[in-house]
């Protein structure tokens, strides 16, 4: 199709569906006015049931575990088509990048960059382990926290320790974690099982709410997800960025 | 103007699917398609939302507090990983792509057709 | 709804257009970068901290970043 | 202790141990061999379900989140004899691909067997769970193994192009299946599929009902390539390796249709208009198998020839869903495992081309594959079975839809259906023909764009006979597909799964009560004929010979019908146009239409 005849269609289509749309919108119940069952039906038995105060985490790890183990899957498979499609091709060469200074566009990291990275790394990992272990008591969670903790890293890239950081997220131990959390998951569901209990049963000591403590399962639960996170955007990452090098070493004469 | 919200999911989707139709580069798409992603973040959201709603965190909050629909903010995290996953991936085939044929454009020379 | 919310749902949605009009995508990654930074802070309006969280980490860094190394690579392709 | 959450996490454990055995040196027939023995387990665990669930449909609640109140708080598995036979079709096929795969296939790293092993682990998931978010999870993991598994051959362009027009259109089809998603919970208050359907039920169908229902709908058919939907599936099909295509076209595609048929029974059946909404589907149904028909004509990619087949087959399995009737939908359970079956043997059939000559291009294989004498027998076999030949499933399966057809007054749905198995079935017997016999010589209206003839990383060097162990799915499906169509067993289960997939009541008081209503009555079971059929597999055999032997196609004739079809011929080419800015062009007016119709309908 030529690029005008493309166009008409698309307007008409998308005019209709427009329309359609917002008037299907429009019959929802007003905007701030929601009245669902399943929301309070959680927020009334957390307490009770779970001994959890954060009502999202609970739902994430408990209500609807199994989603959860889904969603790490996703992760999991992405991180696997990651890599298999930024391997690389057969014509490109077969040796791995080797850290030459200057190769970053000719510039060594400023002073100031790389104080930055220096003070960074503690901090964010830090914040990282905080946001993940306190999950199920605050925002955040195995998720948010597992981001962090991979940002963490790629301040180190920032302040020009790149090579240590490839060698790094290339060695083994990096996608071990990350097959771990993601077999951890699924085995801390299975831990039900024997006593009789469903898949994803949340069956520890609940212990008291508000306590690092508490909830059962989804401190472990949400550290698995914050194992496998890290591990999975450590690597996806550093595939991209020795794509970036590689390159970068072939046009160096 | 509680009408708003939902008239920004739509713009939001329809952007982004114009973006994707007319783009002349993968990773331009690959950046529509992060937007119109984030109109189904906004219609969850929107749906869940109570007016004078707190965060559903019970933590030192009056016990009759009015709280935001939970369910839907769980269904949203969900998505927003399930969103980045699927721009990692496609990102990694622009990139493979233009090593090949040394071009972004998707309407360049697609190889099969008809 | 209060006028931080409609300010907000609006820049939400000028910044999402403007990510789409922005065709260059080094660039595109900026303004992508923003409009995550947007949607989130839309995200705390709205009650949802967590998933305020996550847009940030990922909206806000994480996909702009991913973006930045393949237009990085894919610019230096074309001096070949 | 019950076996419903193991099919899915036996997968998905095994993926996660396979990747950490990434530095074993000597791994590959370990990984071999720990891959088929999962989805041998998983086949095993499914058929213990299948043999459970026909006793009274299960009901497992993760995390014992049972119903508060009547109100379903967690996720369920709602297993019954359709989605366990599902189940165990999508188990089968993984293990027949794994089988094929074991002989020389260029596996790179584990990530193949991982990405195999989730995307089984997916299958699974989506067609056991009874919750709707839960199937949007499995959509996306089914989703993200399916893209990475079709870039696979990342020294090509076309599998990238593929993947990359496949990745963009499924996650638009997930947009709307999320929004669609977000309107239902907005209107219901519930994500479970009884709960909703218990929640809309009696109330007059709103805007906001048939446009949850068109946005569901139009996600799922996306992923069931029916027709303003389906450009994605050749591109991605005809460039996946053998393995992942067998997947994509036996089962994948056909799950999206299940989702779709899933969703209208259990929530939508009391509030949506059943007469219109079977004439919109019917519709949508009867274009794409004839577009997929003629399009599989027009193909000397076999690959692509046997994607346009699937089109063509999934809109005929439409067609026989929007009868909305129960023997109808009895009759598209036993077509889906007919044709899964043949399908996946037909792809295996290429698997051997690409392994011997490293291409697929009819034209240029002409002739050339003579001493392949078992995988041309068995591939012709494939061919008649994919026109529905008894005893085949396919026969079964398409016989019960067009007798029902006729029986509600749907008189032009026999021929239809006929004619686009006849059309599919006689192109891949032209390829037979013309690659394992060498007769008749190039077709009128072959295309020159699509052939690439670079199929050479699948499998490492092929000197020497076939494997036997290539050859040995390929005839253990046929005659799994001989098994559906000839064993009553098999018709009894699809009925019984039928009756139990229409039954709305049942399966809300089971789900959301927990009480078991009776089962439904079998209803009495007769073979179709088989003139009819018989009929079709001529007619397909003649398509063939038309386009391989002399007649109007060739000598004197043939200028004039050229010019005849040049026109229209042309057009179907130049909407395929392999460019993802068009395909969003059609997605958008298509659901556009669907919209309109269901708004003004409904």
């Amino acid at each position: 199709m030529s690029s005008k005849l493309r166009h008409f269609p698309f307007v008409l289509g998308t005019l209709v569906f427009a329309g359609f749309l917002l008037r299907a919108l429009c019959a929802l119940p007003p905007f701030g006015e929601y009245r669902g069952a399943y929301g309070p039906a959680i927020l009334s038995t957390m307490e009770p049931l779970r001994h959890a105060q954060q009502a999202v985490a609970s739902i994430t790890f408990d209500y609807r575990g199994f989603d959860t183990l889904g969603e790490e899957f996703i992760l999991f498979a992405a991180v696997a088509g990651g890599l298999l499609l930024l391997r690389r091709q057969e014509s490109e060469a077969a040796h791995d990048p080797v850290d030459q200074s200057g190769d970053r566009g000719g510039i060594e990291p400023a002073p100031a960059v790389l104080g930055l990275g220096v003070l960074m790394f503690p901090f964010t990992l830090l914040l990282g382990i905080y946001v993940v272990l306190h999950g199920h008591l605050t925002p955040g969670g195995g998720f948010q926290g597992g981001v962090l903790l991979a940002t963490a890293f790629y301040y180190v890239y920032l302040s020009g320790e790149y090579h240590d950081l490839l060698g790094m997220s290339r060695g083994h131990i990096v996608s071990h974690l990350e097959a771990a959390g993601a077999a951890g998951y699924v085995i801390i569901g299975l831990l039900a099982l024997p006593a009789g209990l469903h898949y994803l049963h949340n069956l520890l000591p609940l212990g008291d709410k508000g306590n690092l403590l508490s909830a059962g399962t989804l401190p472990l639960l949400n550290i698995t997800v914050g194992t496998e996170v890290a591990s999975a955007f450590l690597l996806l990452i550093a595939a991209f960025l020795r794509q970036v090098l590689v390159i970068r070493r072939e046009k160096k004469p | 103007m509680t009408v708003l919200p939902y008239l920004i999911v739509i713009e939001l989707l329809l952007v982004g699917l114009y973006g994707i139709a007319t783009s002349r580069n993968t990773i331009h798409l690959v950046s529509c398609l992060f937007v119109a992603q984030s109109s189904t973040y906004l219609l969850l959201l929107s749906v869940g939302y109570l007016r004078g709603g707190t965060a559903p965190i019970t933590d030192e909050i009056p016990a009759n507090a009015r709280m935001v629909d939970p369910v839907v903010q769980a269904l949203t995290l969900t998505d927003i990983v399930v969103g980045a996953t699927v721009s990692a991936l496609l990102l990694a085939f622009a990139l493979q792509r233009h090593k090949l044929t040394g071009t972004l454009d998707p309407r360049k020379e697609p190889p099969q057709r008809g | 709804m209060d006028p931080l919310q409609v300010g907000i749902f609006l820049l939400v949605g000028a910044s999402g257009w403007a990510v789409v009009t922005t065709r260059a995508p080094l660039h595109q990654s900026l303004v992508a970068g923003f409009f995550g930074l947007t949607l989130s802070l839309l995200f705390v309006v709205l009650q949802a901290p967590d998933v305020a969280l996550s847009e940030m980490v990922v909206g806000a860094v994480a996909f702009p970043l991913m973006v930045l190394l393949t237009v990085a690579k894919t610019r230096a392709g074309d001096g070949k | 202790m019950s076996l419903a959450p193991f099919p899915v996490i036996t997968a998905l454990f095994m993926a996660a141990l396979l990747a950490a055995l990434e530095q074993l040196s000597s791994r590959r027939r370990l990984l071999d061999v720990l891959s088929l023995a999962t989805a041998m387990a998983v086949a095993i665990f499914d058929w213990q379900l299948l043999d459970a669930s026909l006793a009274g449909t299960i009901v497992y609640w993760f995390g014992d989140w049972k119903p508060m109140g009547g109100f379903p708080v967690g996720i369920a598995f709602v297993i019954d004899p359709a989605s366990a036979g599902l189940a165990l079709l999508s188990a089968l096929l993984t293990l027949a691909a794994l089988l094929f795969s074991w002989h020389h296939f260029h596996a790179v790293r584990t990530y193949y067997h991982t990405l195999m092993l989730l995307f089984l682990a997916s299958l699974q998931g989506f067609a056991l769970t009874g919750d709707l978010f839960n199937m949007f999870v499995f959509f996306e993991l089914m989703g993200v193994a399916a893209y990475a598994l079709t870039g696979y051959k990342i020294e090509e362009s076309g599998p990238l192009e593929g993947a990359l027009n496949f990745a963009v259109m499924n996650s638009v089809a997930g947009l709307m299946v999320l929004l669609g998603i977000a309107l239902l919970y907005a209107l219901t208050g519930g994500l479970n599929l009884a709960w909703a359907g218990a929640a809309l039920s009696g109330k007059p169908a709103g805007t906001a009902v048939s446009a949850a229902f068109i946005l569901l709908a139009v996600g799922f058919l996306t992923k069931g390539a029916v027709l303003p939907f389906h450009f994605w599936l050749p591109d991605a099909h005809s460039v996946a390796p053998t393995p992942a295509s067998v997947l994509f076209s036996g089962i994948m595609v056909q799950l999206g249709l299940y989702a779709v048929a899933r969703i209208y029974w259990v929530v939508f059946s009391t509030t949506l208009d059943p007469d219109l909404l079977r004439q919109m589907l019917l519709g949508f149904g009867v274009a794409t198998a004839l577009v997929g028909g003629v399009m599989a004509c027009l193909q000397r990619h076999l690959k692509r020839l046997l994607a346009y087949s699937t089109v063509s087959h999934s809109g005929m399995m439409l067609a026989g869903m929007a009868l909305l009737d129960r023997r109808a939908l009895q009759g598209t359970l036993l077509y889906i495992a007919g044709h899964g079956l043949v399908k996946g043997a037909l792809f295996i059939g290429t698997g051997v081309l690409v392994y011997h000559h490293r291409s697929v291009d009819e034209k240029e294989l002409h002739g050339r594959c003579r001493h392949l004498r078992v995988t041309g027998v068995l591939f012709c076999v494939a061919g008649l079975a994919l026109s529905g030949l008894p005893p085949f499933g396919t026969w079964t399966g398409k016989g019960i839809i067009k007798e029902t057809a006729s029986d509600l007054g749907y008189q032009f749905l026999p021929p239809l259906l006929s004619l686009c198995s006849a059309l599919t079935a006689g192109a891949v017997l032209r390829a037979a023909g013309g690659i394992f016999f060498g007769l008749g010589h190039s077709d009128p209206f072959s295309s020159s764009a699509p052939a690439t003839g670079e199929e050479g990383s699948e499998t490492g060097h092929s000197r020497g006979p076939t494997p036997r162990i290539m050859l040995v799915p390929l005839g253990l499906l046929l005659v799994a597909s001989l098994g559906v169509g000839m064993l009553p067993q098999v018709q009894q289960v699809a009925d019984q799964a039928a009756g139990r997939f229409i039954d709305r009541a049942a399966y809300q008081a089971l789900v959301l009560q927990g009480t078991p209503l009776p089962l439904p009555r079998p209803a009495p079971q007769a073979r179709p004929g088989v003139t009819v059929s018989f009929v079709t597999t001529a007619a397909a055999l003649v398509v063939a010979a038309l386009f391989l032997g002399p007649g109007p196609l060739r000598g004197r004739g043939r200028e004039s019908v050229k010019v005849l079809l040049r026109g229209p011929v042309r057009l179907l080419r130049r909407v395929h146009s392999g460019y993802i800015g068009d395909y969003v062009t059609w997605f958008i007016c298509g659901t556009g239409i669907m919209m309109a119709l269901a708004q003004f309908w409904f």
